[in-house]
């Protein structure tokens, strides 16, 4: 498959292809006026692309963390639609960074595959990542994706093996390593092999490859940022962020929050 | 029989396929692998075919329920008498191929989720027999409620893992199982308990469940020279049903899948999925299931825990849509009217489960002919149930 | 098989006989009468062989129990699995014998006494999977103790009748079922449980019973081409002991028979009828019992309800004193431990009475040779003791 | 086999072949010391033979009341041995009509069947009914009543059917008659065909015909009179008995307590 030769929103917006800062937060929480102010937030911090998750029921791959943010989010009434409306607000108010939709495949399939990529599309949001989507299963999602000019995030995990190959060449936007096998959250250890696994995928991959999964301190932002082009952090944000979950609900308190959740960010990850 | 779908991709037409995170590809496609190696593998079918008659009392046996064929009119009624099976249900006959297989790929762990407790006791089991580790995950909620099914599996030597994600009951469970089973794939084989999840599990599962079938078929020609006009199974992920049905799918026999109506379908607590949910994915399968409309699995309810699973294999979900099984549902009350009954009449007391096979079999059975002859998959007994009915029919009086 | 006793009055050497008041010799003789021609007819030996296989699930399965024979060394060790029939024991092969026979006789009202509940829910069983009606006596104490099983009976439709003199156990039951059925004798099948009683039901439950050992004796030729050195059953009554001990009767194995030993039969809560009973008569029949200097009953004790009968079949009474059979006596925690030890390496939950059979094999299989094999009675499946074993387990953690 | 042609003590102390009267008491209910006076009130108020229980664990053969009484004895510790040990008392103070024990056959087996027939010779005792031995098991406790010169006392039920004739011609003592199906204890209505079930016994037997099992009264004492020699009475005369349980058991109360028990119990028969 080739790349389409028209330039992407995600490539136009995209500033750097190294070093790069992915940070994860969940649509809704733990309110949409937050979300839309802490993606700002981490602009500010230094993020080179927002993920932005959508909540579903049974994130199956994420671990207790994000699970549970999900959980706050639903209670909220955040679902697919509301998330990606969330974008236009963000991009009102100065978010130039791309945004990458985290969302599970269940609800994409209710929404209908032509108008969720139209609705990205119109919302300004540049790329999509379905975790319970392998390469194998992602056909109608790439041919839309490439109607619409939306990237398709893939994953590759360190037991893909022969696979690795097949994903990285396909890969657009960036691609996501999972740095260990399991769900997210944080890790004391990150795997040791990671290095060569790392070494692999770049050799194949023409996009920036990021690492996820895991990654919770500055030391191992720095160790990943060695083989990598960049980490994607997620349990660890929202970690940070439900720290100060009730002054980020008050419209009040929220500007104070905000710079602690600042502050504590860019800790993490200059 | 020359049913041979799923296809390489694990699709039963639009159903099925693999809709998992990357991390399990790898080892969804060993096990896929060392699947195919087996079942062309003599040793491997013996084994299993000898564990089956040795240790789980296969084939079971094949019952004329002359009483209630009597008392109720129409056709005959036969029962396929999977309670019978070691440990009380079906659900063995899974545990006992999926768990030789895990040995045979040199993984000494094994994990399993599950809801009433009955596949968790089944894999324990297993488990125990073969030598190797298991743990369960379990809702907390279910925890609970089934205490002496908890006993049971730590007995059996298995650790019980409580789950309090979610709602804390077999769907949250079975999340849990997979989130585990992605960190620890390399050493530990997933054992699920029905035809869902991802390929190859829906068609590994129900070409370990079709010896209910394939004992089926030879027991009735036996008895009577003839197939049946009718099979009914109750559904829940819908392993008994297909291990019954499969055998069947290319014979001029109408095949009837059961759902839980719980409260009724009109209500929002019910488990049926074919009559009231629609195309989607759960745990790592393009099926049925039941969700709101922005695409949230809602939670099932069945008086019935092996019913009380807001998905159903994809397979069901084909032969929903190709028309070849028809489906219903059956309420709380209609099932356990239907368990009193058979009780009383035949000395069996089944699974609330099979109860709803029953049920609809019952009300159907009285508009057909006297040469006319119908099985029902009595998938499970219901001594597990007990206290459940004691508390129901309690309350009731 | 040319071991023909009892004679024509019942008496196993000594014991046995019909110490019955006046009334019920009548009754006994037509019971007598019956079942002579009954086993002389071809055409009830084959229904009640259908009725085995068909509904019960016989022949049941015959289990190497390989991780087992590995871990304690020694001798094979093969497992008979009467805990596979319907309803859970090997109880059910003598309700229906009988439950034929009395339909045969005419009668359609049956009586049972009933301890822990496993004979008055096989009664329950047969009686409604015949259209009979049944009545079940069962003391106070254990249904207060049982009631999940009381719920079962009833639920299969049966009369559960407390019993509110003596103890209100076991005993008291069988001497109230005795008392109803004297006045009640005209229309009613007194359906005894184990192989006690007056004659004929010692012989009656034995040749009912004896289908366990003809199966274990064509599995074990079938899978070893010999015979097992030594066969081992528990002992209440005694009749899965004697069903499967019978055919064995002339060969060259040793055969054990494991009583209760309560909490050791130096205090006195124990129920080791031979190991510290002696001659007496006990419902109608002559063999060792539990009693004081006076001759008045005791009151035996086993966690195991089955066991916990102060009595014992007069054929053992006998077998005792020929020798021919061994008797031995395991404690309520020997007991315990074997059962947590077959369910770990096995996957095989035996009721606590099967146990005390396990506990006694595991003790001396260690000293047999690796070509010596031997078989153990698995007479029931322990599902019904979860409580039981809960609360005692958690009581010593 | 032909009767002893040596006269037994039961034959010499019988008074009368007709119109019998043959009363049931439990031996230590509700005392021992109440037992010997119960004895000679019966005495007085007309009994012609005393049936003595024997208090048992595993009373098959009996009803309710009679369990019970056997309870409340074995409380005191009453066994077979004291019960034989009360009879020289009652002897002693001027008991002249026969008494039969009563007692299952278990505490027989445990006393030794020789010992048993020497004490009962000993101790003054005529006759013996072991309700749970039947004819076919009654050999060796016939050997010992021969050689020991007591009765042993049948019973025979209306379903003896064709061996009523061999119980009848074979009984000694007198024979008693079980009027219906069941266990001991009161019934309301008696068996219809108890006058040709007892004209048939009659006409076998060389001995007093009594009938038992359930008469408890005056006009059933009358009834059964008609077709038989005599009434056996149990369940009745305990209940009597035990209405003056806590009066009977006091030494000074006694004596007006046994006067009401003759006054119900004259009423009753006569
Ligand atoms: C007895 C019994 N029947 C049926 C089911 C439903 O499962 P399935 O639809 O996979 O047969 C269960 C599940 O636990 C069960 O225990
Ligand atoms: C499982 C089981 N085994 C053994 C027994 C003891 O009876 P028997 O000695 O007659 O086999 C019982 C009695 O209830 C039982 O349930």
């Amino acid at each position: 498959m080739s790349k389409s030769t028209v330039q992407t929103s995600f490539e136009q917006r995209l500033q750097k292809e190294k070093d790069l800062f992915i940070p994860f937060i969940m649509s809704g929480d733990p309110s949409p006026a937050a979300t839309v102010e802490l993606a700002l937030t981490l602009q500010e911090s230094g993020a080179d692309i927002l993920e932005l998750g959508v909540p579903y029921s049974d994130p199956l791959a994420d671990g207790p963390t994000i699970q549970e943010a999900a959980g706050r989010a639903l209670q909220h009434g955040m679902n697919l639609k509301e998330s990606i409306e969330l974008v236009p607000k963000m991009r009102s108010k100065g978010l130039e960074i791309p945004v990458v939709l985290f969302t599970y495949y269940n609800p994409v399939l209710q929404y209908g595959l032509e108008q969720l990529f139209q609705d990205l599309r119109e919302h300004d949001i540049d790329a999509l990542l379905v975790p319970d989507i392998p390469l194998e299963e992602s056909v109608e999602l790439k041919e839309y994706a490439h109607e619409f000019g939306v990237e398709l995030i893939s994953l590759v995990a360190p037991n893909s093996e022969a696979r690795i190959r097949k994903i990285a060449e396909q890969a657009t936007g960036f691609l996501y390593c999972v740095s260990s096998l399991g769900v997210t959250g944080e890790r004391k250890e990150l795997s040791q092999d990671i290095s060569s696994f790392l070494e692999k995928v770049k050799s194949y991959s023409s996009v920036p490859v990021a690492v996820g999964f895991g990654i919770s301190t500055n030391e191992q932002v720095h160790l990943m940022k060695q083989y990598s082009d960049g980490v994607i952090i997620g349990s660890k944000i929202i970690k940070v962020i439900n720290g100060y979950h009730d002054e980020l609900v008050s419209e009040s308190a929220r500007p104070s929050a905000l710079k602690k959740v600042k502050q504590e960010i860019v800790e993490l990850v200059q | 029989m020359s049913v041979t779908y799923p296809d390489s991709r694990g699709r039963f037409g639009e159903y099925g396929g693999q809709f998992v995170p990357e991390t399990l590809m790898a080892p969804l496609k060993e096990i896929d692998e060392s699947l195919q190696a087996a079942m062309e593998d003599p040793s491997f079918i013996e084994a299993y075919h000898q564990a089956l008659k040795d240790y789980s009392g296969r084939p079971t046996s094949f019952t004329y329920a002359d009483q209630l064929s009597e008392y109720l009119g129409g056709a005959k009624i036969y029962l396929k008498r999977e309670d019978l099976n070691h440990t009380g249900a079906h659900k063995l006959n899974n545990a006992l191929g999926q768990a030789l297989l895990a040995k045979r790929m040199g993984k000494e762990k094994i994990i399993a989720e599950t809801g009433a407790g009955q596949h968790g006791v089944a894999s324990a089991t297993v488990a125990a027999k073969l030598g190797l580790e298991s743990k369960v995950f379990m809702g907390e909620k279910d925890i609970e409620r089934q205490q002496l099914n908890v006993f049971r599996m730590k007995l059996l030597g298995a650790e019980v893992i409580p789950v309090s994600s979610g709602n804390k009951t077999l769907k949250d469970a079975t999340n849990e199982a997979i989130r585990f089973w992605v960190a620890n794939c390399e050493d530990h084989y997933y054992l699920i308990g029905s035809v869902v999840g991802p390929h190859p599990y829906p068609k590994m599962v129900r070409d370990f469940q079709r010896v209910i079938g394939d004992e089926t078929k030879d027991q009735i020609l036996a008895e009577q020279g003839s197939l049946p006009n009718r099979i009914y199974a109750c559904v829940g992920g819908g392993s008994n049903a297909i291990g019954m049905f499969y055998p069947f799918l290319e014979d001029e026999v109408e095949l009837v899948g059961v759902e839980a109506a719980g409260k009724g379908v009109d209500t929002p607590e019910h488990a049926a999925t074919i009559t009231k949910g629609s195309d989607g994915i759960i745990h790592g399968s393009k099926t049925y299931l039941m969700q709101d409309e922005h695409g949230q699995i809602t939670e099932p309810y069945s008086i019935s825990a092996g019913l009380d699973y807001p998905g159903i294999g994809p397979e069901h979900a084909y032969l929903h849509a190709s028309k070849r099984v028809r489906y219903e549902s059956v309420t709380d009350d209609e099932a356990l009217d239907a368990l009193q009954l058979l009780s009383r009449k035949e000395g069996i007391i089944p699974a609330i489960e099979s109860a709803h096979a029953l049920a609809q079999a019952f009300k159907e059975v009285k508009d057909m002919d006297a040469n006319q002859s119908i099985v029902i998959n009595v998938s499970g007994r219901g001594d597990k149930d007990m206290s459940t009915i004691m508390n129901v029919l309690q309350e009731g009086e």
